[in-house]
């Protein structure tokens, strides 16, 4: 069976661009939420608490969920190159996604439903009048409905590297590790993990999302509160750590056409993505360093694989990709400087991440703005970053461009303000200020000030990035 | 086309039957379903023979309506180790409650054993007494062993035997009306919240 | 006729007896965790006999196994439960509809690919885990007609047989598969 | 104190990790041979490997010496116990004046929804935290050092309520 005559069509395919369309248009406006959320805190607008937490809920979610389908549209489109992936599951996935869209924003926005987007039990049954059970329903439901879709979209990327590779042992290259022959592509390696934690975390998801939707109208029927937390935070984990592991393929595929070098997968590349598997599925604990009742072992092991989970896929992707530009003449447009840009993004994010899942700081950080402050520096200068650079590929046909002046400097605009609104964030946790609140003291207000300020600058810049990267995907292709 | 259809039949098919075993998802147990029931039928007190705890004779439906007040009703057998302890002492708690608010002209106490060969009326007079229970205020009753299945199904209570030779039932408070007819059942703590809706109501 | 056709016949006529059907349905566990999945075998051997109907109505086994796992939500709800006990209709249908669905996942089983099954997986085992953990952590008894000793049981088998039933499935992904270059995975 | 370090350790490697991207971008015109970038690219990241791994050993270790889990073996002598329950969207404390230097116990829990109970200093920094939970009591010990008005606000998201959650802790020299 010959790889390269199952190759489709060189450029992207309809789903993919479609994809690609609705993620930067929704980034957009969850990005705008994030703005108007700042500007409240620094007291800059007038928004009501309720109509806030509403807001915060819809850009959390919104963008866990876009990050998602952004991610997905990069690995659909590449790993296609390697596997017989078909169209069909992936519309099916957008109809999914979209119908759960419609009930999490109605349950949000006219249900009221503010419950943030980790919907932790038994908060949606607790409005406080704020909003009602069908509010929690729908938006709940929606969820799952998300889910459903992305189960579908990663049961078929699993149907088709097993159909290609005879199976994850072989498509994670176990085999590669004993005989050093036959090594799969990076992009293949990267999708049967994401295929494997992402399956798993959506049946997890599952799971919680339907005992707290038959705890909304059974009240009697109760939920263990921190089995629970548990099972939500192994869920949303898991699901936003791949969304980062998805759209990386991005890194590993486009980067060396700038630069004529190959992405070569070597032993420690393999042992590290497998390695990746097991511990992403068991980090999750960090996030419960606070429940002092969660057994001791759990909290020792939520360290412990805090360090040892993010660091070697993302020590050996630094190196290689430092290792991959350094005189290579590569050749620089937004799409290789935006992805350079995500890899310094996911690799600064991870360090305050790590040390906050040291017990002893956690104990002063937890649910500070620290928190926000490190995952936005590797969800939006990293994943956002390595997004926005493939749509900007899409819209160019897939090749590289000249850098003009304008992209030179929405580029800078965006590295910039991004890198300081994600350092401010650090800077307030460091000052103690706590996360999801609509009103902060009088002495935190002017953090949240000068985070509006680089909050518009990452806005500016990506809306002309988004927005000149759209013109170019639907603009018909002209037959060369 | 043909799969489908099939599948969208066999969707609605499930969802129909879901729908009506759970009264249109609003419940799925058969506690919620009796409960449901008895608030939307609102049956009448079966007119059987019960016994109280000093001996005397009644007719159930007869005794309600010459008592005139709402009756209290939960179902308990004196052995009873675990659950029938948590309604004693809501009973309890609720009986202090009504004697503080004066509500004894109002509101009346009624316990009933489903374990009428055991529990005669010395044995529910000594257990009456060991719970402190106020006769003007709470009663304790056994029905004829004959009466018992009716008692039981107009009631909506299940009893089994379980391996220790006690029994497992369903605990929960009957509210009845004056006149005789069961308005709703309750969660087993949720006495004192329906005296203040009592009080309120006038 | 098929030696399975008979033996699944026979189980089913065996199931109700009606002194094995009162032991079977006298304890949660067994009723759930013995009798369903006998009735299911039993309906499973007996389609064994005959060929899959209606192959145009149930494409890649997506008709039957909704179907399967329609039934199975079904009687998962506790109401369900109590009622088919003081029910006769209920009862007959029961033994009707999980026979019914031991037949459709005979056919369909075969004619699903992975996607398919994976999505038949994907909705009966998390609704196993759901429903097994609901009966181990109510506070109160979900039957009326069993006890609470009984509900604990079923429920932590329900929830060990749908962790194994994970595992197994996971562990699918990792073996050699047999389909490899077969075109027909769906 | 945590803080601090935590700031400044993040600072600078970020800034590390900045300098290694300029440089290598700044040196990435140049044409230079695949092969023995490759190998050199093979040689730093053993050496990051073994960097960090040699790093955060040490750390991870030294930093699980001292858990702030309330453990049993921790005698009782002299603790004075405080139970803390969070509502939406207050807080209920059977007391609010304590000892300076005496180890106090919080037995926090919930009444409905998950909230996090944070002790701020004088300051407004954080100087310890544990979560309320409906159904689970987590037990928090600390010493309060300095006598003063600290502050307990909610840091677990707890509805509209949540940024209005504050209460206050009057700890006085016996």
């Amino acid at each position: 069976m010959n790889v390269l005559n199952r190759i489709k069509s060189p450029l992207a395919s309809a789903e993919v661009k479609v994809y690609a369309a609705i993620s930067g248009v929704v980034v957009l406006l969850m990005m705008v939420f994030g703005l108007v959320m700042r500007m409240t805190q620094g007291q800059m607008l007038p928004i009501e608490p309720g109509l806030f937490y509403q807001l915060m809920t819809a850009h959390g979610i919104g963008m866990v969920a876009i990050a998602g389908l952004g991610g997905s549209a990069v690995m659909w489109h590449f790993l296609g190159k390697y596997v017989n992936l078909r169209a069909g599951f992936a519309w099916a996935n957008l109809a999914f996604f979209l119908a759960g869209v419609v009930l999490v924003l109605g349950g949000i926005f006219v249900g009221g439903f503010a419950a943030a987007w980790t919907f932790l039990y038994p908060l949606p049954a607790n409005g406080m009048g704020m909003w009602g059970r069908h509010a929690a329903a729908a938006y709940m439901g929606g969820v799952l409905l998300v889910g459903v879709g992305m189960l579908l979209f990663y049961l078929e990327a699993a149907r088709a590297i097993i159909q290609q590779y005879g199976s994850f042992a072989k498509s994670l290259g176990w085999h590669f590790l004993k005989s050093g022959q036959d090594a799969p592509p990076a992009t293949v390696i990267a999708s049967s993990v994401v295929t494997i934690i992402n399956i798993l975390a959506i049946l997890v998801g599952a799971v919680i999302l339907s005992m707290m939707l038959i705890n909304l109208y059974v009240p009697e029927i109760a939920i263990h509160p921190l089995l629970a937390k548990n099972l939500i935070f192994l869920f949303g984990h898991v699901f936003i750590n791949s969304t980062i592991y998805m759209a990386v393929i991005a890194v590993y595929e486009i980067l060396p056409q700038y630069t004529g070098r190959t992405w070569k997968v070597y032993k420690p590349f393999v042992w590290a993505w497998s390695a990746t598997c097991l511990m992403v599925l068991t980090v999750y604990p960090h996030h419960l360093l606070m429940d002092f009742a969660q057994p001791l072992w759990m909290h020792i092991m939520g360290q412990i694989i805090s360090y040892t989970s993010s660091l070697p896929v993302l020590a050996l992707t630094l190196t290689a990709t430092l290792g991959m530009i350094y005189r290579s003449n590569i050749k620089w447009d937004l799409t290789s400087a935006l992805l350079v840009l995500s890899i310094f993004g996911w690799s600064a994010g991870v360090i305050p991440a790590v040390i906050d899942g040291t017990i002893a700081v956690n104990q002063v950080m937890h649910n500070t703005l620290w928190v926000p402050g490190h995952f936005h520096l590797y969800l939006l200068l990293g994943c956002m970053a390595m997004i926005l650079a493939f749509i900007n590929w899409l819209s160019n046909q897939e090749k590289a461009q000249g850098f003009s002046a304008l992209d030179k400097a929405m580029l800078w605009t965006f590295a910039i303000s991004a890198f300081t609104y994600a350092l401010i964030f650090l800077m307030s946790g460091q000052a103690s200020v706590p996360r999801r609140m609509a009103v902060h003291l009088p002495q935190w207000v002017w953090y949240s000030q000068a985070a509006s300020l680089f909050a518009a600058g990452v806005v500016l810049s990506s809306m002309v990035i988004v927005v000149r990267a759209l013109a170019g995907i639907i603009k018909p292709v002209k037959p060369a | 086309m043909k799969t489908l259809l099939a599948s969208v039949i066999v969707v609605l098919l499930g969802v129909w039957a879901v729908a009506s075993m759970s009264e249109g998802f609003e419940l799925l147990t058969s506690e919620q379903a009796r409960r449901l029931d008895i608030q939307r039928r609102q049956p009448v007190v079966p007119n059987v023979r019960l016994t109280d705890q000093s001996g005397g004779a009644h007719r159930f439906g007869d005794w309600v309506q010459a008592q005139n007040k709402f009756l209290i009703v939960d179902f308990i057998y004196t052995n009873c180790q675990s659950l029938c302890r948590a309604l004693g002492s809501e009973f309890q708690q609720l009986q202090r409650n009504i004697v503080e608010r004066g509500l004894q002209n109002r509101v009346h106490l009624l316990s009933i054993s489903f374990d009428p060969e055991h529990d005669s009326y010395a044995v529910l007079g000594q257990y009456a007494n060991h719970l402190q229970a106020n006769p003007e205020v709470w009663s304790f009753a056994a029905p004829a062993s004959a009466d018992l299945e009716i008692l039981l199904q107009t009631f909506g209570v299940t009893v089994i035997p379980d391996q220790t030779g006690g029994f497992q039932h369903n605990a929960a408070l009957v509210w009845v009306a004056p006149s005789g007819k069961l308005l709703r059942v309750t969660d087993y703590a949720s006495g004192e919240q329906l005296l203040d809706e009592l009080v309120k109501s006038n | 006729m098929n030696p399975q056709t008979v033996a699944g016949a026979g189980l089913l006529l065996m199931l109700n007896i009606p002194f094995i059907r009162r032991i079977m349905e006298s304890d949660m566990a067994y009723h759930m965790l013995l009798q369903f999945p006998l009735i299911l075998l039993a309906g499973w051997l007996l389609a064994r006999g005959f060929p899959e109907p209606a192959k145009k109505w149930n494409y890649a086994g997506v008709t039957g196994l909704l179907a399967a796992s329609m039934i199975l939500m079904f009687w998962m709800i506790p109401r369900a439960l109590d009622l088919v006990l003081i029910n006769n209709t209920l009862e007959l249908l029961k033994f009707l509809s999980l026979a019914l669905a031991g037949m459709a996942l005979a056919w369909s089983w075969p004619l699903a690919g992975m996607i398919v099954r994976g999505f038949f997986l994907g909705n009966v085992l998390p609704m196993m885990m759901v429903v097994g953990w609901l009966y181990i952590e109510a506070p109160v008894r979900l039957c009326n007609s069993y006890l609470s000793y009984d509900q604990l049981r079923t429920g932590s088998g329900l929830l060990a047989l749908s962790i194994a039933g994970s595992l197994l499935w996971l562990y699918a992904f990792f073996m050699p598969s047999n389909q490899a270059g077969n075109s027909e995975i769906r | 104190m945590y803080q601090q370090v935590a700031w400044i350790v993040s600072v600078v490697l970020i800034a590390l990790l900045a300098i290694a991207f300029i440089y290598v971008a700044a040196h990435s015109s140049k044409n230079g041979d695949s092969a023995k970038v490759a190998a050199a690219t093979g040689r730093w990241r053993n050496r990051l490997l073994l960097g960090v791994t040699l790093l955060c050993l040490p750390v991870v270790a030294y930093t699980l010496t001292t858990l702030p889990y309330a453990r049993h073996a921790i005698s009782n002598m002299g603790v004075v116990e405080v139970q803390a329950k969070g509502y939406q969207w207050y807080w209920v404390l059977s007391q609010t004046e304590l000892p300076v230097g005496r180890p106090i116990e919080f037995q926090v829990t919930s009444a409905d929804v998950n909230h996090g109970f944070a002790i701020y200093g004088p300051d407004m920094k954080i100087l310890t935290q544990t979560q309320g939970m409906p159904g689970v009591t987590n037990v928090l010990r600390y010493t309060f050092e300095q006598p003063g008005t600290y502050k307990i606000l909610c840091l677990e998201y707890c509805g509209v309520g949540h940024h209005t959650m504050m209460s206050e802790l009057h700890v006085v020299a016996q």
